[in-house]
């Protein structure tokens, strides 16, 4: 799958105000720890200068960052990588141009002293999940490894937080859930069944057609300082901690575990055959429940989705 | 014949399931088939050719809408991705209704929604009729309600999730709480202003609180209730999409949530559409309540 | 066209009414100025009796019978009828409202039904509502809506439903005011005709001298003092002789009417 | 001085830069303090005493509802996940407000809603006339605009998001399509029911067109203008939420979806309680309008 | 107290009204019905003539003067005024309508500022209210709402909100219903003293045959024929004679009244 973009020009330090645009507009979200690294940095606005103006948007989920893009109101988004398969098969003119983090944000949830010690337990049971969400493909290849046929469970489509409640509550048995709302669940009592890091898809940072034809310069700064921000949260784990803390509101333990145990940094940003691998799971689940309109778009999306080269072409030293 | 999720959640996606729950649909439709025969019933043939005259009046907006919606996707004034084509809408409902979700998810939507709505529209009424009636309740009870009143749907959502659990319990009370609202704010407001002289006449002769109420009161507002319930059943879809946001699988409001998470906005925008025109055809009979209301107390 | 009783309806008997001492006040809106209306009304009236009241416009006519009925309370002294206190919206009463006051959404005879008492069935109360109708003329009206009838046709469904009621104490304000001279004339047999069958105390205010005194068995003047003192009150009484059914040509009758009228402050000669 | 979340977003939540901020505040509250002022001016004594009374009756249901609240986090009748104790609501209100961000959340949603409301309130008002008034507009414009009533917000967000992107505007805008409907169904339904005499009145003595609506039937419909505009203030706040869904990063909306993203249930109850407590406070703002109209109308 | 023109209104001439065949039938609101009220009315009306119409009760009196006024149209026939046809609601007209009709949310002094032609200023508006105020003697209610005064004083404000137009053409139902004796004369004495000095075309609705007689140039009166023909027209028109303002106990006025009272069918030696 190679991209249809052409390849980066090799970008010049950028000399007085010869920027392409004069605007940046991308996402932070709690789910992207190097998005918040980066603004809390504010590298961009560093180098940018008054020549560009950098507007952060915060996302509250791989959904709504997706609306931004299609809307054209965000140059630059970060979402699953599932999200942005269902999106790019769906028509959004979008491309995958960096992997940021490979997070197992997504688990198989049971709440305190239950009888639910692995996958084959959930038969004849009530699972909550938020269906068409990472914790949702999670559990359908969960069962599916497990051999169990996903018509054997009860599926209760709950909001995340909500199927966290509901299982504090035991309305429902288990809850395939989401960091960091798993991790406070855990905090009180409930215990991660089943954990598989290679069930996630990803998070995966997506750049808008028009923005790639149009600023190959600033699409390469943002992925450089990407690559930059991953070098400092490998080298300040406790600082990042601390910003993932303060800007998702939640415990700075719970940060830890889930930016510290749960969360793979250092990896290769270059999307390629390993999120392929994930996302060609994924993608026949998505037409078979409608999200997606036939297998055929999401052959073609997966053909065009990831544009590698500024990945490949990183330099994180020009933050130095 | 009522239809409950909660039974069939797993079902729910089995295309080959649809014959039975497609069943519950001439239900809803009743009333719906009920408005033109009473019409018919009394009406010459001048007032029907008049009344056609009107809803062909009412139809030109739409269709002019729908035709710059259409030159709009034809000369590509707004890319695909953004603005999905009519077409496509019927694609995607034809797709849905092969899969047998298109019936059942308006079926359940729509009991949701009336069922909702006249829970709630009795509690605005009796509510409303209180506060409006007694200056003891309206100083006890008004501020309160005035700030539940604020309270957005999405917030009581996960609380009704916490005492009711995810049955259709939860979703209807969400949304009879949508719809007490608007009956009870327009009920209260006009009680307070209803012709002293009318109420006056009802007291000199013998009326006091329910009969009073029934007697002159109510018929005397009999516009603004009219109106509460307008806004009521208006609110009471606005509300199913939260109720549907919670624990659901099926329904119109599950529909539009989905398919804005999923970027799939052929389906969204058939979400929109269906959920205007049904809002559109329940209003309608508020209309015809209103006009035997009006026949009665007008 | 004769009023009898009819066999359906418990009449209730009429009561005598007494006021004493009795004196109304409004607040001014802007504030603490209080405007007194009436003042010092002592009145008693018998059981059975009918009492006419005049005055001029404003001096407060319907004021008063609303103390009577108790839909507003004296601001100083009491009224009672039949020896009790009355209470509000006193149900031992019935009013004929200065106007007609119809429910706007309920035919001319679902407006009268509003008086007959709840305690008859519902036969009953409807073969009296058309009873009344027939009456006051109405019968072909039985059927329209208030906002599709003439002033006096409204005005008459008041009296009707007035009547309904069959009360102990009959308070009417201006039952004739728009009314032209014939169903005027028709109305007063009817009213005294009722009265002979079913006696209750009636208090009838009018601007029609003539029409006070061939109904009533006193005249009660209401106005100002001379000395320009707030609040109207009781100026003259005066009794009626003979008994109904009056002759309207009577020549007593004449001089007790230049006599009210001069009181009234109409020059009798300048007066019809 | 409007407050704009766009220039400000990455400024946002560095609490250094609270103080300026606040600054805005003030122009918030102005009209809250102006209520008592007004008041004071025309009541004695008595009635002050009487309105302290009213207002204490007001407050009982509220602090018996906090005292419930109280004791059932005190004796563990429901866990504290599940249902916040009050303290901690006060903790995470003290917290948000050392990071500066409490009262900027405030602002900007009132300032949201107020200006929101306002357009909405003045487009209700217009439609509702023209459509109350003339037949033809009631014909053509009624059956869209019904149909229009039932979309829901979370419908609108994303066709706003298309055309008017993340600013302030299309946060604005959607609050304003919320406010407008309730104003618009109220006025419109009361304007065809206006006492038929007064009207006639209105056109023997010249009036027509907009000097009629102004002399005659604007006044004869004062309660229901003013239960539409509680509605529609109640519904801007219902829709603010929304509106701060999307390309947000402050407000209380988004608060409130936030917290209930991450799980902070002490945030989600405090940004409840929030939208309820200023619901409710701007609801007054319309009673005190209300009173206005009622002394000069009513 | 005497009327002199203001300086400051400029008061429509005269206009002379025409009605020509003129028929109004209701449809019933069961459905084909349809009931005549009034059938075949010709008159010919004078600038600057004051013409009294009498009849029964519901006869259709109110009617005929919505007709002239514009506010109703004719189901047949046609109604000119100053030779031109009736506009709906013509601003030629002036209407004191049977009930005072006052808006509930403005003070007595702003409901007759509603009869001000808005082509006075301001300043002068308020003069000409005031003055009429006094004329209708309320200038102490001038601040008062219309439920703070009584029925007659109602009236009396609709009375001065009708005078405030100085209209071609005064349309006045049953102005002087709700008042008492002595007031009723002296607003009989306002209206001829305006007529006097602003001379208007003035139809009258009134059910008192003296007041038609010594305000009237002519008596109209309106009746179903005794054949019983559904729908009322003009039975019989009475020329007044002698000038204003006439001597309330003329013999040659006692000799039309009596006629007039038969007519209505009321016997005159019953009649007071
Ligand atoms: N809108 C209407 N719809 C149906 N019938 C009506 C309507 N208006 C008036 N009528 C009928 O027309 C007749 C005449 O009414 P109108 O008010 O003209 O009487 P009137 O002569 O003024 O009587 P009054 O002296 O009692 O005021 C009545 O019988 C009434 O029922
Ligand atoms: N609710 C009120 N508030 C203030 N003043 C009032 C109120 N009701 C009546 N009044 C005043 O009381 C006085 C008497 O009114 P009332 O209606 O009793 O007069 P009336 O004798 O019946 O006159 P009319 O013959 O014109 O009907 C009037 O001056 C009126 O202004
Ligand atoms: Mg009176
Ligand atoms: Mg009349």
């Amino acid at each position: 799958g190679e991209g249809s973009a052409s390849a980066p020009e090799p970008t010049e330090s950028a000399a007085a105000g010869e920027w392409s645009s004069d605007r940046l507009s991308l996402d932070f979200a709690t789910y992207n720890p190097l998005s918040l690294i980066i603004r809390d940095q504010g590298w961009l606005e560093a180098e940018l200068g008054d020549d560009v103006e950098v507007v952060w948007t915060q996302s509250l989920g791989s959904n709504r960052a997706n609306e931004g893009l299609r809307a054209g109101e965000l140059d630059l988004g970060s979402t699953a990588g599932s999200a942005a398969l269902l999106a790019r098969a769906n028509g959004s003119p979008i491309h995958t141009v960096a992997v940021y983090t490979q997070p197992e944000w997504a688990a198989i949830v049971a709440p305190e002293g239950s009888d639910i010690t692995e996958v084959a337990d959930l038969r004849g049971k009530t699972v909550a999940v938020t269906v068409g969400t990472d914790p949702y493909f999670f559990l359908l290849q969960a069962l599916e490894e497990a051999g169990v046929d996903a018509n054997e469970v009860n599926i209760q489509n709950l909001q995340h937080a909500d199927g966290a409640a509901a299982l504090a509550n035991g309305t429902v048995d288990a809850w395939s859930g989401l960091d960091p709302i798993m991790a406070s669940a855990e905090e009180t009592g409930a215990t991660l069944v089943y954990r598989n890091i290679d069930f996630n898809s990803y998070g995966v940072l997506n750049a808008t057609e028009e923005f790639i034809e149009q600023s190959p310069d600033l699409l390469q700064l943002v992925v450089d300082a990407y690559e930059r921000a991953r070098q400092w949260a490998l080298d300040n784990p406790d600082e990042t901690a601390e910003i993932l803390a303060e800007v998702g509101a939640i415990d700075i333990e719970i940060a830890r575990t889930v930016l510290l145990e749960r969360t793979v940094i250092d990896l290769d940003p270059v999307p390629g055959d390993v999120q392929l691998d994930v996302l060609t799971t994924i993608g026949p689940i998505q037409v078979a429940n409608g999200d997606i309109a036939s297998q055929d778009a999401v052959d073609a999306a997966l053909a065009e989705l990831f544009v590698p080269d500024y990945a490949a072409a990183a330099d994180p030293g020009r933050f130095e | 014949m009522a239809i409950d999720e909660r039974n069939r959640a797993t079902a729910a996606r089995r295309p080959e399931d649809s014959g039975r729950r497609a069943a519950a649909l001439p239900r809803v439709a009743v009333s719906v088939e009920g408005r033109s025969t009473v019409d018919r019933r009394r009406s010459g043939a001048v007032s029907r050719r008049r009344r056609l005259a009107h809803i062909g009046l009412g139809a030109l907006l739409p269709i002019a809408i729908l035709a710059l919606w259409q030159a709009a996707s034809t000369f590509g004034w707004i890319p695909a991705y953004r603005l999905p084509t009519p077409e496509s809408l019927v694609v995607a409902a034809i797709d849905l209704g092969e899969r047998g979700l298109l019936g059942l998810y308006i079926a359940i939507s729509t009991q949701r929604v009336l069922i909702g709505f006249a829970i709630g529209a009795i509690i605005g009424l009796v509510l409303g009729a209180i506060v409006g009636l007694s200056r003891l309740a309206d100083g006890a009870l008004a501020p309160t309600i005035g700030a539940l009143r604020a309270v957005p749907s999405l917030a009581w959502a996960p609380l009704l999730l916490l005492y009711l659990g995810f049955g259709e319990d939860s979703k209807v009370v969400l949304i009879a709480i949508g719809a007490a609202f608007p009956v009870y704010t327009t009920v209260a407001g006009a009680l307070r202003h209803v012709d002293r002289q009318l109420v006056e006449l009802g007291r000199a002769y013998g009326y006091t609180g329910v009969s009073l109420l029934t007697t002159v009161q109510l018929p005397a507002i009999v516009p603004a209730v009219v109106s509460g319930l307008r806004l009521a059943l208006a609110q009471a879809w606005l509300f199913l999409v939260a109720a549907e946001l919670v624990g659901s699988s099926m329904g119109l409001g599950f529909l539009l949530i989905e398919s804005q998470n999923n970027g799939r906005i052929d389906r969204l925008f058939l979400a929109i559409v269906l959920l205007a025109i049904l809002g559109k055809t329940t209003d309608a009979l508020v209309g015809l309540l209103e006009k035997r209301l009006l026949k009665r107390w007008g | 066209m004769t009023f009898t009783a009819p066999s359906t309806l418990a009449t209730s008997p009429a009561l005598p009414v007494r006021l004493s001492g009795v004196g109304r006040s409004f607040t001014d809106d802007a504030g603490s100025g209080e405007r007194p209306v009436l003042r010092d009304v002592d009145l008693d009236i018998a059981a059975g009796e009918i009492v006419a009241l005049i005055g001029a416009s404003g001096c407060g006519k319907s004021t008063l019978l609303r103390q009577i009925s108790g839909l507003d309370a004296p601001t100083t002294g009491s009224v009672t009828i039949g020896g009790e206190a009355v209470t509000p919206a006193d149900q031992r009463c019935a009013v004929a409202f200065q106007e007609p006051r119809l429910l706007p959404w309920r035919s001319i005879s679902r407006n009268v039904e509003l008086g007959i008492p709840r305690s008859l069935d519902r036969a009953a109360g409807r073969e009296r509502v058309a009873e009344l109708l027939e009456l006051v003329q109405l019968t072909d009206a039985a059927a329209l809506r208030p906002r599709q009838i003439s002033g006096g046709m409204a005005q008459r469904v008041s009296l009707a439903r007035a009547l309904a009621r069959g009360p102990g104490v009959l308070l009417l304000d201006e039952p004739f005011g728009a009314l032209d001279a014939l169903t005027r004339l028709t109305m007063q047999d009817l009213l005294v005709d009722i009265h002979a069958v079913e006696p209750a105390t009636i208090v009838l205010v009018t601007h029609d001298v003539d029409e006070a005194l061939t109904l009533a068995d006193r005249v009660v003047l209401l106005g100002r003092d001379a000395d320009d003192a707030p609040g109207a009150s009781i100026r003259r009484i005066v009794d009626v002789p003979g008994t109904r059914p009056r002759d309207r040509a009577d020549a007593e009758l004449a001089e007790l009417r230049a006599e009210l009228l001069d009181a009234l402050g109409v020059d009798s000669h300048h007066g019809h």
